[in-house]
């Protein structure tokens, strides 16, 4: 591997690791602040996904779709938090994977009734659709540039929301002491619901950048879930700091991986966590105690 | 248990020696009945658990630095300081939770650094926790003859019936009369009091049939007749066994303590009698300098 | 005497018996008593997890491994055209599937909650990726088993694998027996321990046990156990195939064992029966029954507490 | 009044799922009988979909064949699932007594199914999933494809990139059986005409994330790149194919389904793109015209290849009732006429090798304009070799 085609593979992986941090932001969020062990996450991507590709075959603009899509998830989210999980919180987590895994089944038999289940595509917006030359061969396209961009800086806004607002330190609050959050004369229900829209609002987010880049097919949810699960368990539940370099962290070696050591590559990420759970049983930053 | 006192070191028939002188003066003030009988015991009394230059470091933090303590068999230790002093560290170290950073715990003579943490309790050092600790959705005696099982054995038998043993269930009785709880025996834990808790928890320490006891506030959030009832259990039980307390509530430790040991920051500022203690002006600073609280 | 709640006593009253009796009234019908074979075969399955999550506080999302295991291991240990002793199998793979359990707990039972479902999905994962990948054992389109074991018993025969009633009452046995078993477990001494442990771990270490045994030990059982019923379902149609191990099957159990009542051990087959039978239902209903289904966990998980178990429990204390 | 509603909603569930158990299996004599195992929920949805639209147009259309005996379909949802293959097939077999079997897509539920079926009453029709050895070791009297085996659409390809001067190539599928079939009918032919396999990347199923392989293809430099994927992993790789600049540089060439119901999705990511399969949309015949608008009308949306072979199977079937008179009691008699036949497809007429499947014609297209345009014949009336098939 010459060091140019060593450096387009370290961007594949940083891309790749910054579009999983966008969706397992959402997860991990959810988690810390609520204690939501949410395994219908990676619905919502999907139903981000098909969302835009709905909206932009009515529209033909990607960013209007974009908008559209990402303000009805948070609707989504909300409501869901309102009728469904709030009537969970006293419950255990199991009765919650319960519910989420009937969210699950939902959304998938809703997603084949409503847009049937051939493969679809969402075309990049002529804006972005050139592409640079990085080697001879190799060009990057700049929409995934783009969209690698667009996930940091969404990392970036994550990070100050969470450590310079009111809110953020509610969020913080809550992530370490779930009870104390209540003492402070917070209306808790109004945060969860919050936190939940956002949630869902991140997860399906990452369903619309990524939809020009992927096909758009039935069960796309529940591959992308495990990989996030692996990231936010690695960075540590709750943590979002986690969740950034835990995604960069499997985006890399994945990408690594599947190139130079084929044979494992479909276990690597297993590994990974296995390896680092073994050695920090509660993941790279967590914080819960 | 009792060791003849030929088999003391010098320094520790000075120490049991210093404790008796301490002890007639502070068992007046108690109670003058018992005071002949306990003062007799003490005199008799070995180190059952000591400590040697103890450290616990979290990090840079030190929360427990150079710690030597001696725990006499048939006495109650109390051991206070502010809040961050390094009480409930000292107490998880005693009872293998934590693993020292540096010195040396030593139980009837060995070295119990490197032992696991349910090895305390198999040497008999059994310990109540701060906040209470049982299991709430068993019946009182159930949860005694669980502390209780492990002298009985069979506890890998997949096959044996877990009520087949009179001998277990007399014995988590037992345990449950010492506390007085005999008539809460079948009620589910959690239906119990606040103040019968924190009883029942000891009554499990002492199924498990422990020479030292390790008790971290069994008074905290009480009222006071509650705490008035674990005072008098305690002054029974001290008859008996080696009581480790820690406890915020500064008029039952001066009731009870036949030692008291006063830690500040993590650090040993002073041991000795009630007298001693009450009476020295590294104390008084120390607590004043703190604000908190007030003895 | 081993049911002493009043509600498990009825339920295996009430449920043993009809399930002895079905297959009479359906004996012309293949399909059917292979059918129930599959569900009671999974339902051991799911007893074990549900031993595990629901008495231990172990959750995990790797146990389709051992339910995966079951089928493969037979097909490593045991010649290909040659009929070996079902007894001597069966001991075999269930001693080597606790072997295995062994080893993985070690690893696994360092960590807890939430990072305990996820270690046992990444090694579960890994498992399943090795017999995927794999050339010489079927890989995604997995393998047939061409020989059934033989089932003498000291040179006597008591029933034929390849005889659907034979199995399937054999599978029945097997189902009673296992919740027999657990109900022993939970009975005993051990099972006093271990439900310490799972209540109170750092209360049950400080009166002087070492929590960690006991949980490897549950492991172990629990491990075996499902590699039976893994054993018996690829027996059934001589068929195995990485999918077994899939994290969709831990999952399903799960979802089978929470609706049925988290460590209710008989609600675990209650769960199972019930979904199996409402999957059954809903598939022949519509193409979309993923919905009716889900809307349905949803339902349920939103109305009872504790599963089914839980209502039934609830029914029958209500009328003493 | 909670209570209640948590009550009523568990008698509910109870008496649905007993309802479910006590289905009545009144069998009457009278129709022919046909069971589907497709996908209907999950990745391969569509593909079932389409099988199952063909089939019932191809029934519909000769419904004045069957000699008054109706059709009833018995469908089954397979979810792509091997594990539930098995008691699929014995409902449909021994619940249903279904007199055919149609199905699978998916390879490995084939398998499954094939263990039960194998030798048994119902004569098995298999219209996609593709594994040698269904027609190869497998094989049986009572089992016919009206698809393909995955060395067919895959064999001929090798002898096309020779031709068009392709000396070192990579090759690429997911790690699945089907994907690992289609590579070695493509080397088969490909290094026995002196062509060389600089590497073959075997990506883990079902994953998505090709980025990282493109590099590595790019840093290879080859002459040509054949893979196989298919449904949404076609599109996806198709597209990274595109976007990282590979295209137009390196040419790419394929098994057929990479560009099969997914050209749509794919956009202009997919001109130049050249494949070898059995069917185009564009096939300038008659038979292929008729069915092409026929099923745009019956359906409201253009056919596609699994829509053909779903056509293909129906027409078996209707041929097959239609010689023998409606009787179809015989099992020996119908596999025989079954054997003997032309079938009249879309894709050209074809008739049956000995281990039952197709005899076709393989074409060689590329894609333009968003279509698959035929641009020749990669090999005339190619038959699979059938190893280790016994039957004669």
């Amino acid at each position: 591997m010459d060091f140019a085609i060593f450096l387009v593979q370290l961007l594949n992986g940083l891309q790749y690791g910054l579009l999983l941090f966008l969706i397992a932001s959402g997860l991990t969020l959810v988690f810390g602040v609520m204690g939501i062990l949410n395994l219908a996450h990676g619905s919502m991507y999907m139903v981000g996904a098909y969302l835009v590709w709905y909206f932009f075959q009515l529209t033909d603009q990607f960013l209007l779709s974009a908008l559209i899509s990402a303000a009805l998830a948070l609707g989504l989210g909300v409501l869901i938090e309102k009728t469904l999980i709030h009537r969970l919180y006293k419950r255990n987590h199991l009765d919650q994977v319960l519910l989420t895994i009937g969210m699950i089944f939902v959304f998938n038999a809703l997603q084949s009734i409503l847009w049937g289940d051939d493969p679809l595509g969402v075309p990049v917006p002529e804006l972005l659709s050139g592409s640079i030359h990085l080697t001879e061969l190799v060009e990057y396209p700049v929409y995934r540039l783009f969209v690698a961009a667009l996930c940091l800086l969404l990392a970036g806004a994550l990070y100050l929301v969470i450590n310079r607002t009111r809110i953020g330190m509610l969020i913080r609050a809550g992530e370490s002491n779930r009870e104390m959050v209540e003492c402070l004369g917070v209306n808790i229900n109004q945060l969860y619901t919050l936190v939940f829209g956002a949630g869902v609002m991140l997860a399906a987010l990452a369903g619309v950048v990524a939809a020009p880049m992927i096909s758009i097919v039935p069960g796309m949810g529940e591959h992308v879930l495990i990989t996030c699960f692996v990231v936010v368990v690695i960075g540590g539940m709750g943590s979002i700091k986690g969740a950034f370099v835990a995604a960069l962290l499997v985006g890399v070696v994945d990408t690594f991986a599947s190139v130079l050591v084929p044979g494992v590559s479909s276990m690597i990420v297993y590994i990974l966590m296995a390896v680092i759970l073994l050695i920090k049983p509660e993941g790279l930053f967590s914080s819960q105690k | 248990m009792s060791e003849s006192p030929l088999s003391q070191s010098p320094s520790q028939l000075s120490q049991a020696n210093l404790a008796e002188a301490d002890d007639t003066s502070e068992a007046h003030a108690i109670s003058e009945a018992h005071a002949a009988s306990e003062a007799h015991a003490r005199s008799e009394s070995t180190v059952v658990l000591e400590t040697e230059g103890l450290c616990k470091y979290w990090g840079g933090v030190k929360a427990l630095d150079n710690m030597s303590l001696r725990f006499h068999e048939r006495s109650l230790h109390g051991i206070v300081g502010p809040n961050g002093a390094g009480k409930s560290t000292l107490l998880n170290m005693l009872c293998g939770t934590y693993k020292p950073t540096a010195g040396r715990i030593i139980h009837n003579g060995d070295c119990i650094n490197d032992i696991r943490p349910y090895d305390f309790a198999r040497r008999g050092i059994g310990r109540g926790f701060q906040k209470t600790n049982i299991y709430p959705q068993v019946t009182c005696l159930e949860n005694c003859c669980i502390a209780a099982q492990r002298r009985v054995g069979g506890s890998f038998n997949i096959f044996l019936p877990k009520n087949s043993s009179q001998l277990l269930e007399e014995m988590a009785d037992q345990a449950l009369a010492q506390v007085g709880l005999e008539s809460r025996r079948d009620e589910i834990a959690s239906h119990i009091s606040y103040g019968e808790q924190r009883q029942l928890e000891i009554a499990m320490v002492l199924a498990t049939a422990p020479s030292v006891l390790l008790l971290d506030e069994p008074m905290a959030g009480m009222g006071h007749e509650e705490s008035q009832l674990i005072i008098e259990l305690l002054k029974t039980l001290k008859k008996d066994y080696c009581i480790v307390l820690v406890e915020h509530d500064m008029d039952a430790v001066f009731e009870l303590s036949d030692q008291l040991t006063v830690m500040v920051n993590g650090q040993h500022l002073i041991t000795g009698s009630v007298e001693e203690v009450r009476d020295n002006s590294k104390v008084k600073e120390a607590y004043l300098g703190q604000g908190d609280e007030v003895i | 005497m081993f049911f002493l709640k009043k509600a498990e006593n009825w339920f295996v009253w009430i449920f043993f018996p009809l399930a002895l009796l079905l297959p009479l009234f359906l004996e012309q019908n293949e399909f059917y008593v292979n059918k129930l074979t599959s569900v009671v075969i999974f339902a051991m399955f799911v007893m074990s997890l549900d031993y595990l999550v629901g008495r231990c506080g172990m959750i995990t999302l790797g146990h389709s491994m051992f339910y995966g295991l079951g089928g493969y291991l037979f097909i490593m240990i045991a010649p290909e055209y040659e009929a070996v002793n079902f007894w001597v199998y069966t001991f075999y793979i269930c001693v080597i599937a606790a072997l295995i359990a062994l080893v993985v707990g070690v690893i696994v039972l360092r960590t807890s909650g939430i990072y305990m479902i996820m270690i046992t999905l990444a090694i579960a994962q890994m498992c399943f990726y090795f017999f995927s990948d794999s050339v010489e054992f079927g890989g995604n389109d997995g393998l047939f088993i061409f020989t059934k074991p033989d089932t003498s018993l000291f040179g006597l025969s008591f029933f034929n694998l390849d005889d659907p009633m034979h199995f399937y009452y054999f599978c029945l046995l097997s189902l009673f027996n296992c919740l027999v078993f657990w109900k022993v477990v939970t009975g005993s001494r051990f099972g006093r321990i271990m439900e310490a442990v799972k209540d109170n771990p750092a209360r049950t270490t400080a009166l002087g046990y070492n929590v960690f045994l006991f949980r490897l030990i549950s492991y172990c059982m629990a491990s075996a156990l499902a590699a039976y019923a893994g054993y018996l379902f690829a027996l059934q149609y001589g068929y195995v195939n990485p999918s077994m191990m899939s994290w969709q099957t831990s999952g399903t159990a799960l979802v089978m064992s929470i609706l049925g009542g988290m460590g209710s051990l008989y609600g675990a087959i209650l769960g199972t029966v019930v979904y199996e039978g409402l999957h059954y239902t809903f598939e022949h209903l519509t193409q979309h029954w993923l919905l009716l289904m889900g809307s349905m966990i949803i339902a349920m998980v939103m109305l009872f507490k504790s599963g089914l178990a839980g209502v039934i429990d609830n029914l029958v204390e209500r009328r003493k | 009044m909670k209570k209640h509603t948590s009550l009523l909603t568990l008698a509910s569930a109870l008496i649905v799922s007993l309802a479910g158990w006590s289905a009545p299996t009144a069998a009457a004599d009278k129709p022919i009988k046909v069971g589907v195992m497709l996908p209907f929920s999950g990745v391969y949805a569509a593909l079932g979909d389409a099988g199952r639209n063909g089939m019932k147009l191809a029934l519909e259309q000769h419904a004045d064949k069957l000699h008054g005996r109706n059709i009833e379909f018995i469908e089954m949802d397979t979810e792509a699932r091997p594990d539930r293959a098995p008691e699929i097939a014995t409902s449909l077999m021994s619940q249903k007594k279904a007199d055919f079997i149609i199905g699978p897509v998916h390879s490995g539920v084939a398998m499954g199914m094939l263990k039960v079926l194998r030798n048994k009453k119902p004569v098995v029709i298999i219209p996609n999933a593709g594994a040698n050895a269904a027609t190869g070791p497998w094989c049986a009297p009572n089992v016919f494809r009206t698809s393909f085996s995955a060395w067919q659409p895959s064999y001929p390809m090798g002898k096309a990139a020779l031709d068009k001067g392709y000396k070192k190539v990579v090759t690429m599928s997911w790690n699945y059986g089907f994907g690992k079939e289609s590579l070695a009918a493509f080397e088969e032919s490909f290094k026995a005409g002196g062509g060389k396999v600089l590497k073959k990347i075997m990506v883990p199923f079902p994953k998505t994330e090709f980025q990282s392989y493109i590099t590595d293809i790019a840093s290879l430099k080859p002459d040509a790149v054949f893979v196989f994927f298919a449904g949404g992993g076609a599109v996806k790789f198709v597209k990274d194919y595109n976007a990282m600049g590979l295209s137009g540089k390196i040419p790419l060439l394929g098994s057929g389904f990479l560009t099969e119901g997914t050209l749509t999705a794919q956009g202009d990511a997919a001109e130049g793109v050249i494949t070898g399969l059995h069917y185009a949309d564009g096939l300038d015949n008659p038979a292929n015209h008729a069915f092409r608008a026929d099923y745009e009308k019956a359906f409201g949306k253009p056919a596609d290849l699994y829509a053909v072979q779903g056509y293909d199977t129906g027409l078996l079937i209707a041929m097959a009732v239609d010689q023998l008179k409606g009787n179809i009691s015989d099992q020996g008699k119908l596999i025989q006429t079954m054997e003997s036949l032309t079938i009249p497809s879309p894709r050209g007429d074809f008739t049956f090798s000995r281990a039952h499947n197709p005899i076709q014609t393989i074409y060689l297209r590329t894609v333009e304009n968003g279509e698959n345009r035929v641009i020749g014949v990669a090999a005339e009336a190619l038959e699979d070799p059938a190893r280790g098939c016994k039957m004669k």
